[in-house]
């Protein structure tokens, strides 16, 4: 019986393992038609499965557009649920092909895990909130007013930072704890709420009526997310990369999912390059010359996956802020597709 | 009565037992009233159950929200469990991302691994040997197929999608079904006169038992990718299962020895007497006896199992209880005070009807082969 | 307790001590009856044992013989009628059942020794502390008792080392430790092989000559024919018949005693 | 795994090798070969892998600044702490909560494990009830529970749950008063060093001039009478103190008190002491129940609840009335209440003489939070109910069968012997039942600590949190964070189980 | 590293159990082979500057303010200045660089086949650029555009002031298009006026055969310095296309690549942070984390980059942060101020923005 149960489970360990190659990840993405993506357990608009059980988000989309790219297939995309600690392991040993995870831009990541950044697909950082009726528009307008803040905490340093370089006045009402500060901030006990500007939409969905609270587009400190590939393969680098830019390009262009046919039409040649009408910019990274055109027909622009993700419109409800475009008063920038 | 002789006459009838011995007074004497102390004790106790059991009632039933309620209904102030939240998102909870059309296929492989476990655990129902053939070997492998798909024109279903009680159930029947004769070669192992063999089992074992769970499958998730030639992977789902294979295998193997230790050194040396060799010994004559002996002590670790499937969310895998977890960080749509505990209220009710239902059946082998052991 | 056997000793029997002399009264019971819930295990028992008498019950398994004796020290508790152990009458009040308790000595088929004590402590536990006796004074006395039984030189060694004949007579010489008036026996051999089963009788006919007041539950008939000056046999939880056991034995009067003698003496 | 894939089924058929012993070598030399190669290839594969990956290997990340945060740590911790030191941190973190969970679960394990035992059907299908509920179902999801579901849902700092002794719970977890000793408490903790250890050698002497002589010293036994006599007094006037002050207030409580406490404490010496411990018993009990039941039903009138608490409180005086009247004379009783008393009473002494100062820091709600006291994360709040509601289960259960393996003929013959129910339990049935439970309840010690490294899952900073969690994430270092972690664990084991060989070597049964 | 275990082959294990006695040498043995190996591979770059003793940098074309030569032939500017960065970061020594000037688009040759070890400036970031030559962007170091340069006396202030003008622009590239688009888009008339070369522009400029010029922010910076009195002429601060200039390292060396990006993110950084080179020294006592970690007074970040743990530090000691390097060539003392603009940092409006060292 033994003999038997010892073979079923070599049959089955062979059946379920794959192999990857390590060098050139595009060539083994293609061989098994799929990309890999490593993603969060489940965190609402970046990672999360919808009522319909499917992995949705912002850190979806870019593995969807990923795939589009490669596959003109959004669907074809395999997702591996990864905690915390074992997400850099995993991308290292290949288990995942990229890894779009909340995870934080930092220089110790980049520089001893063997991986690399592809940018940052998401700005996240500090960020206040007010209330609506105050009428305030941006964090430059603060001055002075009462800000609720936790204690001891980078969160109180950093806006004691931004107002000082601002040179606005700097008046704060401190706590020990957060569900405090949230709790006096409701409570009228000061005018502004600063934390981390993800944590601030949380915080927000759940007041009476999160529409009378806005979170301001300001963020003053640094927690860039992006996605991650492995080290050392500069094709598969490149791809991942560009894929990035592309969404950020067809945002700037105006070129969305709905109006992408049409736009094949255009006679905008930074158009007629992204939707490879014009020049050929796929074939140097592998891919066909539309790669671009499938991102966008099937994913949608960055604005789009945004707002669909975790804009206003959503329960997460976050402005753009910096995510903007360069040209809206974000700091989304992509260079030129050319 | 001094006098010697004496023969009863008549028999004295049996006379019913005076009213304090008998009927439901006796029984509320003896049991709920013995003595003053058991009197205040069972007053304390019924003080208790009239401060729990009303809220419980009202949180369960009375003021809980049914499966076709709403959301809004779910947030009133004084709501009970959310059990409309439960059964929207049922399908989550038992099948993981399983493609939803897909979803017949778990549904055969639930069907069928019923079909075979029930007749397998009645005793009286013949063909035990066809049966277990079938469950052990033919089932495990029909279900693969059946559930990954990609032979017969089924689509393929990678396991990254596979979730829920689903991946429970696989982890734990593979586990029971790997660990149980992993367990008895330990244990074999353990026994035996070869210093090599016998040291590295007991290194395995006991290694394995001084570690938690957590670090093996740390191990599996962390360190396994490391281990192995590079650009290999193992699939996930596998990963848990080795890993938890292996941890219950130590355990078991401790059990079989246990049991090992009580067969008597005749059955040894009757079994080399009738000239057969050493696996033919230990399947026709000891292990039989030995297993019989433990039979409480496997289903524990089996419970054990059961129970230890639950920490697979360190490889990622989202089996029941992540499932919900993750329900419960994410349905913002049905987010109230009650949803997440009404959650984990059901995946602890799941739970608890599964290890609640193997203590039972092992309870009544136990009686049943009448070999258990006193405590 | 189906193994009935009729192990005798080899030895005459001194009997000289054996004679019913004292006219107290060492236990009455009156109109006794107990019930297990619903079961009416022992019905309308009457019963008045002299100092010095040596009882034997006998009777098929299931008949209450054990549990009469052990309603005598309150293991059991009874529900209708009196037991008077020494003009003590057993009621729920602890104090008199510790009074009763401390004349009374038992000794069980299983033996019951405390297998974490040498035999010495087991001999000396009660006497330490339940009588307040010096360590001392209560280790001369175990060995004493130890002697009677003919294994002192067991003393240091713990039960489990024991074979289950020296077992039972360390558990009796325990009883005696603690110079009881009265002493039961419940099936004391049933559980013995049969050559220890000998060694055990010994210690309890020697004892019976000295004058000791007994009721034995046991099916060794022999025994009962060398030293009982009476036989009580029980069915139903009642007491069938009792007669001197020459009588009792010879000229069973009641069917089912016939039918019971006939059984195990072939 | 290696061993098992060289299961004798390989075995060479060659007429010549078919000797056992020759058989056996070849089998082992198999399996070393087989195992060798696979470390080897282990090993390999691992080295090509980091060195594909540009990592380095070693320990020397352990002298490197950490650079995060631990939420909760009982040793000085800073971000600019080393990885050693947060290595050190997980250990405290996962022993403490050891600690703690191991204490408590023993309490409840063993009074739910005799519960269960009970005669008393209400008591013990509760017990049962609560066993079978916890072990049948996963701890992780019971930590989720404890954690998401009911921490979560405990109020906010301004309405915390207020508990006796100024202690508080709220969605911050458990707020407790902190001991702030002075200088010369230290004093007062040696003595009560001293005290403890003069005690239980007061106790010991005792005990064996009992067994020599028969009977307890004479100093011993007035002594015993006098702490008898201080302890009803004291025990009195806690209680009438609080009565009259709390439940029922009272002008000059304290006096009224002491009066009465001085009368209770005077009757205990006379033959009168019967009534005196049913008083005692009454004042105590009615005490707790009235608090309990006031806070369990807060909605009933409390004169109600006083009336109902008088009854069973009443109740509870005849059991102690009836059990002092049973009560050995004080000549042949064990003086406990001598014992506690200069175990805890000579440190008083030296605590009121050399004027130390024992000042708990209570937490205290400010506008916004608490401050001051000892904060006890929720994380380890949670983490510690869990483990200890969990083990619990377990270890009544391993109680009750230890007490079940204790035949019901050992009690009998105990009693036959005339035994006082103290003394059987004493002298009989605990040293017993003890040897059965103390192997399966240390195992289980092992598994709460063990199972502590589920506190990662919810966030607790114990040693797998800390080390194979975040440090390793933060390092890299899989390998080391993870052997170090695993050897922790293997090294508690190890030593756990040689003490319990020792221990089975000791006490195990001599048998023929 | 190296564990006293593998010296001593397990000579008296203590008393525990038997199989951790024969575990013991099993366990030391692994444990050897795990902690001995090691080896960070491929660090080609590194190695060969390292070998070299100094960095070969490049740039495209001399450019003022990015690439000048005085009269003795020392280069300054923007471009060497991040030369000098990388320098210090990998040598410790910003002067040990040799920087060479390439022309024409053969700029990539020279980084491909090892003649420089980087360019810091190579025409602006594209896809093609990206993905074609072999070529990695490691990072924005420069946000250009296309941009207007006007006279001070014309009193315009934005771009979409303009109207009416005539415009001198290169012809061939984009910028032609760009202008029409921009001059659409916002409904207003204007007049090209084509040349094919930089150099005319600002010959035509100076001529006032147009009103305003129009080129990318770096030329038209260039061409404003060459006038005789640059603070009458002002670049406006819109761009109307998107350039990006960083430095550029060969494909495939992954630890170069950080070094580089991560030399660059260190200006940034410290601006953030409030390092400067004059205040570096006394920063090192400093408690703010963010300032500590990057002078490696807390943490390590060098190691795994094949660097000191201070090389931050010594980038900032060496060439300052952004802030300074941006104002050293393009400040106010240059006498043509060009506003920082999208170059500010991402706090400050611009774009600049830099993963934290962490």
């Amino acid at each position: 019986m033994q003999k038997t149960l010892v073979t079923i489970a070599l049959a089955a360990s062979l059946g379920l393992a794959a192999t990857t190659a390590q060098a050139a990840i595009l060539d083994d993405v293609k061989a098994k038609g799929y990309v890999q993506c490593g993603v969060t357990g489940g965190v609402p608009g970046f990672s999360a499965p919808d009522s319909n059980n499917v992995w949705t988000g912002l850190e979806v989309d870019y593995c969807r557009a990923l795939a589009a790219a490669i596959f003109n297939d959004a669907d074809a995309v395999r997702y591996t649920s990864l905690t915390s600690q074992e997400r850099f392991t995993a991308l290292s040993a290949g288990e995942i092909d990229v890894l779009s995870r909340t995870t934080t831009w930092t220089m110790s990541r980049d520089t001893q895990l063997g991986i690399s950044f592809v940018g940052t697909m998401f700005y996240d950082g500090q960020g206040f909130m007010v209330r609506k009726a105050d009428g305030i528009a941006s964090a430059l307008d603060l001055s002075g007013a009462a800000i609720c803040i936790e204690s001891g905490t980078t969160t109180e340093l950093n806006a004691a930072d931004y107002f000082a370089a601002n040179n606005l006045e700097f008046n704060t009402v401190v706590f020990v704890d957060q569900d405090e500060v949230v709790k006096a901030y409701e409570d009228g006990r000061c005018d502004v709420y600063t934390t981390d500007s993800s944590a601030l939409a949380a915080e927000r969905s759940k007041f009476a009526v999160p529409d009378d609270h806005i979170i301001l587009p300001e963020i003053i400190s640094k927690e860039p997310l992006g996605p991650v590939v492995r080290a050392g393969d500069s094709a598969w680098f490149n791809i991942a990369r560009w894929t990035y830019f592309a969404l950020l390009e067809a945002e700037e262009l105006g070129v969305s999912s709905a109006n992408v046919d049409e736009m094949l039409g255009s006679d905008n040649p930074a158009i007629k390059r992204l939707l490879g009408v014009e020049g050929d910019f796929g074939t140097p990274l592998g891919l066909t010359k539309d790669w671009a055109y499938q991102i966008v027909k099937l994913v949608g622009n960055y604005a789009e996956s945004y707002e669909r993700n975790v804009g206003p419109a959503t329960p997460i409800g976050l402005e753009r802020g910096l995510n903007a475009l360069w040209r809206d008063g974000g700091i989304q920038y992509a260079p030129p597709i050319r | 009565m001094t006098d010697f002789g004496f023969v009863r006459a008549d028999m004295v009838p049996s006379k019913p037992a005076p009213i304090n011995t008998s009927g439901v007074g006796a029984w509320f004497r003896k049991n709920l009233f013995a003595t003053p102390l058991d009197g205040v004790l069972t007053i304390l106790g019924l003080v208790f159950l009239v401060w729990i059991v009303p809220p419980l009632y009202n949180f369960f039933i009375g003021h809980a929200v049914g499966p076709g309620g709403t959301v809004e209904e779910c947030r009133l102030e004084n709501a009970g469990a959310c059990w409309a939240y439960i059964s929207s998102e049922m399908e989550f909870f038992i099948y993981g991302f399983y493609d939803i059309p897909e979803q017949w296929r778990p549904n055969i492989v639930f069907a069928l691994g019923a079909l075979l476990l029930i007749p397998l655990l009645i005793p009286k129902v013949p063909f035990k040997r066809t049966n277990a053939v079938l469950f052990l070997l033919v089932f495990p492998v029909v279900s693969y197929f059946l559930l990954a798909g990609g032979v017969f024109g089924l689509k393929p279903i990678p396991t990254e999608k596979w979730g829920g009680l689903l991946v429970t159930l696989i982890i734990s029947v593979v586990g029971i079904s790997c660990s149980f004769p992993l367990g008895i070669i330990l244990a074999l192992g353990r026994q035996s006169k070869m210093p090599v063999i016998k040291t590295l089992c007991i290194a395995f074992i006991e290694l394995i038992r001084a570690v938690p769970l957590i670090t093996i499958l740390f191990m599996a998730s962390i360190m396994l990718p490391l281990f192995m030639p590079q650009g290999t992977t193992v699939d996930k789902l596998l990963r848990a299962l080795v890993g938890v294979t292996l941890f219950t295998s130590a355990y078991m193997a401790e059990v079989v020895r246990g049991g090992l230790q009580a067969i008597p050194r005749g059955q040894y040396e009757a079994g080399a007497s009738l000239g057969l060799g050493y696996w033919q010994r230990m399947y026709f004559i000891i292990l039989p006896q030995a297993l019989k002996h433990v039979i409480p002590g496997i289903v524990n670790n089996f419970i054990s199992l059961f129970k230890d499937t639950s920490l697979v969310y360190i490889v990622g895998m989202k089996d029941l209880l992540e499932a919900v977890k993750t329900k419960n960080d994410t349905a913002l749509e049905w987010q109230s005070a009650n949803t997440a505990t009404t959650g984990y209220l059901f995946a602890a009710m799941v739970f608890w009807v599964f290890c609640f239902g193997m203590s039972r059946y092992s309870m009544y082998m136990e009686r049943r082969l009448n070999t258990g052991y006193k405590r | 307790m189906s193994q009935v056997s009729e192990t005798t000793v080899d030895r005459p029997v001194d009997t000289s001590h054996m004679k019913v002399s004292s006219t107290n009264v060492a236990i009455e019971v009156i109109g006794m009856h107990k019930w297990y819930s619903d079961f009416h295990v022992l019905r309308d028992i009457n019963l008045k044992v002299m100092e010095g008498e040596r009882i034997v019950i006998a009777g098929p398994s299931g008949s209450g013989k054990s549990t009469l004796i052990r309603c005598i020290n309150r293991l059991e508790e009874h529900q209708e009628g009196q037991i008077i152990v020494n003009g003590t009458e057993l009621t729920a009040d602890l104090k008199r059942i510790d009074e009763v308790r401390r004349e009374v000595g038992m000794v069980f088929q299983h033996f019951n020794l405390f297998p974490h004590l040498t035999i010495l402590e087991n001999l000396t536990l009660a006497p330490i502390w339940v009588r307040g006796i010096p360590k001392a004074e209560a280790e001369a006395t175990a060995m004493h008792y130890l002697e009677r039984v003919k294994i002192p030189e067991q003393a240091l060694k713990y039960p489990g080392q024991l074979s289950g004949g020296q077992q039972q007579r360390v558990a009796i010489a325990r009883s005696l430790c603690m110079q009881p008036k009265i002493m039961l026996f419940d099936e004391p051999t049933s559980a013995l092989d049969p050559e220890m089963v000998k060694e055990v009788l010994e210690v309890m006919i020697s004892l019976a000559e000295e004058g000791m007041t007994m009721i034995c539950v046991t099916h060794e008939m022999g025994f009962a024919r060398q030293v009982a000056n009476r036989v009580i046999f029980m069915d139903q939880g009642q007491i069938i018949e009792q007669n001197e056991p020459e009588a009792f034995f010879s000229n069973p009067q009641h069917e089912r005693t016939k039918l019971f003698l006939s059984q195990i003496l072939h | 795994m290696t061993t098992l894939d060289t299961g004798p089924a390989a075995a060479p058929r060659v007429a010549f090798y078919n000797d056992p012993v020759i058989r056996g070598i070849i089998y082992q030399v198999v399996v070393a070969v087989l195992l060798v190669t696979f470390i080897a290839w282990i090993v390999g594969n691992t080295a090509t892998n980091l060195a594909a990956q540009n990592k380095t290997t070693g320990f020397d990340f352990l002298w490197k600044t950490a650079g995060f945060d631990i939420s909760f740590s009982l040793l000085p911790w800073s971000r600019g702490s080393y990885y050693w030191e947060a290595f050190l941190v997980g250990i405290t973190n996962t022993l403490l909560v050891a600690f703690i969970g191991i204490i408590l679960a023993t309490m409840l394990g063993f009074t739910i494990g005799i519960a269960r035992l009970s005669s008393n059907f209400i008591v013990a299908r509760l017990a049962t009830i609560y066993i079978e509920t916890i072990r049948n179902i996963p701890l992780l999801l019971q930590l989720f529970f404890w954690y998401f579901a009911v921490l979560k849902a405990m109020p906010a700092v301004r309405e915390s749950l207020a508990l006796p002794l100024d202690i508080f719970i709220n969605q911050r977890g458990l707020m407790v008063p902190r001991p702030t000793p002075d200088q010369e408490f230290t004093w007062v903790l040696v003595t009560f060093g001293l005290a403890l250890a003069g005690a239980i050698a007061l106790g010991i002497w005792a005990t064996r001039v009992r067994t020599l002589t028969g009977k307890y010293p004479r100093e011993v036994v007035l002594a015993g009478k006098v702490a008898d006599a201080c302890v009803t007094f004291l025990v009195a006037f806690t209680a009438l103190f609080i009565l009259f002050s709390v439940a029922f207030p009272l002008s000059h409580a304290p006096l009224v008190a002491a009066v009465v406490a001085v009368v209770l404490a005077a009757f205990s010496l006379t033959r009168f002491a019967a009534i005196s411990r049913g008083v005692l018993t009454f004042l105590i009990a009615f005490v707790l129940l009235d608090t309990i039941v006031g806070a369990m039903f807060a909605w009933v009138p409390s004169l109600l609840v006083s009336v109902l608490s008088a009854m069973i409180a009443l109740t509870i005086a005849r059991v102690g009335y009836v059990g002092a009247l049973s009560r050995p004379p004080s000549e042949a009783r064990f003086p406990l209440a001598l014992l506690v008393l200069i175990a805890l009473g000579v440190p008083g002494l030296v605590y009121w003489l050399t004027g130390a100062t024992l000042v708990f820091e209570v937490p205290v709600l400010q506008r916004f939070n608490f401050v001051g006291g000892l904060q006890l994360p929720p994380e380890f709040v949670a983490l510690a109910f869990g483990l200890t509601i969990y083990t619990a289960a377990f270890i009544a259960e391993t109680v009750r069968g230890g007490i079940q393996a204790v035949s019901r003929g050992q009690t009998e013959a105990a009693q036959s012997l005339g035994l006082k129910d103290g003394d059987r339990l004493r002298l009989v049935v605990v040293p017993q039942a003890m040897r059965v439970i103390i192997p399966p309840l240390t195992s289980q010690y092992l598994n709460l600590t063990k199972n502590s490294s589920l506190g990662a899952a919810i966030g607790y900073p114990e040693l797998v949190n800390v080390f194979a969690g975040t440090s390793l994430n933060q390092t890299g270092r899989a390998i080391e964070c993870i052997a170090m972690v695993m050897l922790v664990y293997l090294t508690l084991s190890l030593l756990t189980s040689a003490i319990m060989n020792w221990y089975n070597a000791r006490v195990s049964l001599v048998e023929r | 590293m190296r564990l006293p275990i593998c010296e001593r082959k397990a000579g008296k294990p203590p008393d525990l159990t038997r199989f951790f006695k024969r575990l013991l040498p099993l366990v030391a043995g692994l444990a050897c082979t795990l902690t001995l190996a090691t080896v960070p591979a491929g660090a080609q770059t590194l190695q060969t500057v390292r070998d070299r003793g100094f960095l070969i940098c490049g740039a495209t074309n001399p450019l003022p303010g990015f690439a000048q030569q005085d009269g003795e032939g020392r280069w300054s500017g923007f471009d060497v200045d991040l030369c000098r960065g990388i320098a210090a970061a990998v040598l410790g020594d910003a002067d040990k660089i040799e920087f060479r000037s390439l022309r024409g688009e053969a700029r990539f040759a020279p980084l491909q086949t090892g003649m420089v070890d980087v360019l810091t400036r190579s025409g602006p970031w594209t896809q093609r650029r990206d993905t074609l030559y072999g070529a990695a962007y490691t990072g924005t170091a420069f946000f250009d555009g296309q941009a207007f340069l006007v006279p001070q006396s014309m009193g315009v202030v934005s771009a979409f002031e303009l109207d009416n003008i005539s415009v001198c622009i290169i012809d061939g590239g984009e910028e032609l298009e760009r202008v029409a688009e921009f001059f659409f888009t916002n409904q207003a008339s204007y007049t090209e006026v084509p040349y094919e070369d930089v150099a005319d522009l600002a010959v035509a400029y100076q001529a006032g055969l147009c009103q305003v010029v129009s080129a990318s922010g770096r030329q038209l910076q260039a061409i404003r310095r060459a006038l005789p009195d640059p603070s009458a002429h002002r670049i406006l601060p819109e761009r109307i296309s998107k350039e990006l200039l960083g430095p550029v390292v060969r494909e495939g060396d992954t630890q170069w690549f950080n070094i580089v990006r991560w030399t660059l993110f260190t200006l940034i950084n410290a601006e953030e942070v409030g390092i400067t080179q004059l205040n570096v020294d006394s920063l090192l006592a400093a408690r703010t984390p963010a300032v500590r970690r990057i002078l490696g007074v807390d943490g390590d970040f060098g190691t795994a980059l094949g660097l000191t743990p201070s090389f931050m530090a010594d980038v900032l000691r060496a060439v300052g942060n952004y802030g300074e390097l941006y104002d050293r060539h393009f400040g106010p003392q240059t006498g043509a101020a060009l506003l920082r603009g999208q170059n500010a940092l991402w706090g400050n409006g611009g774009l600049l923005y830099a993963a934290p060292v962490r």
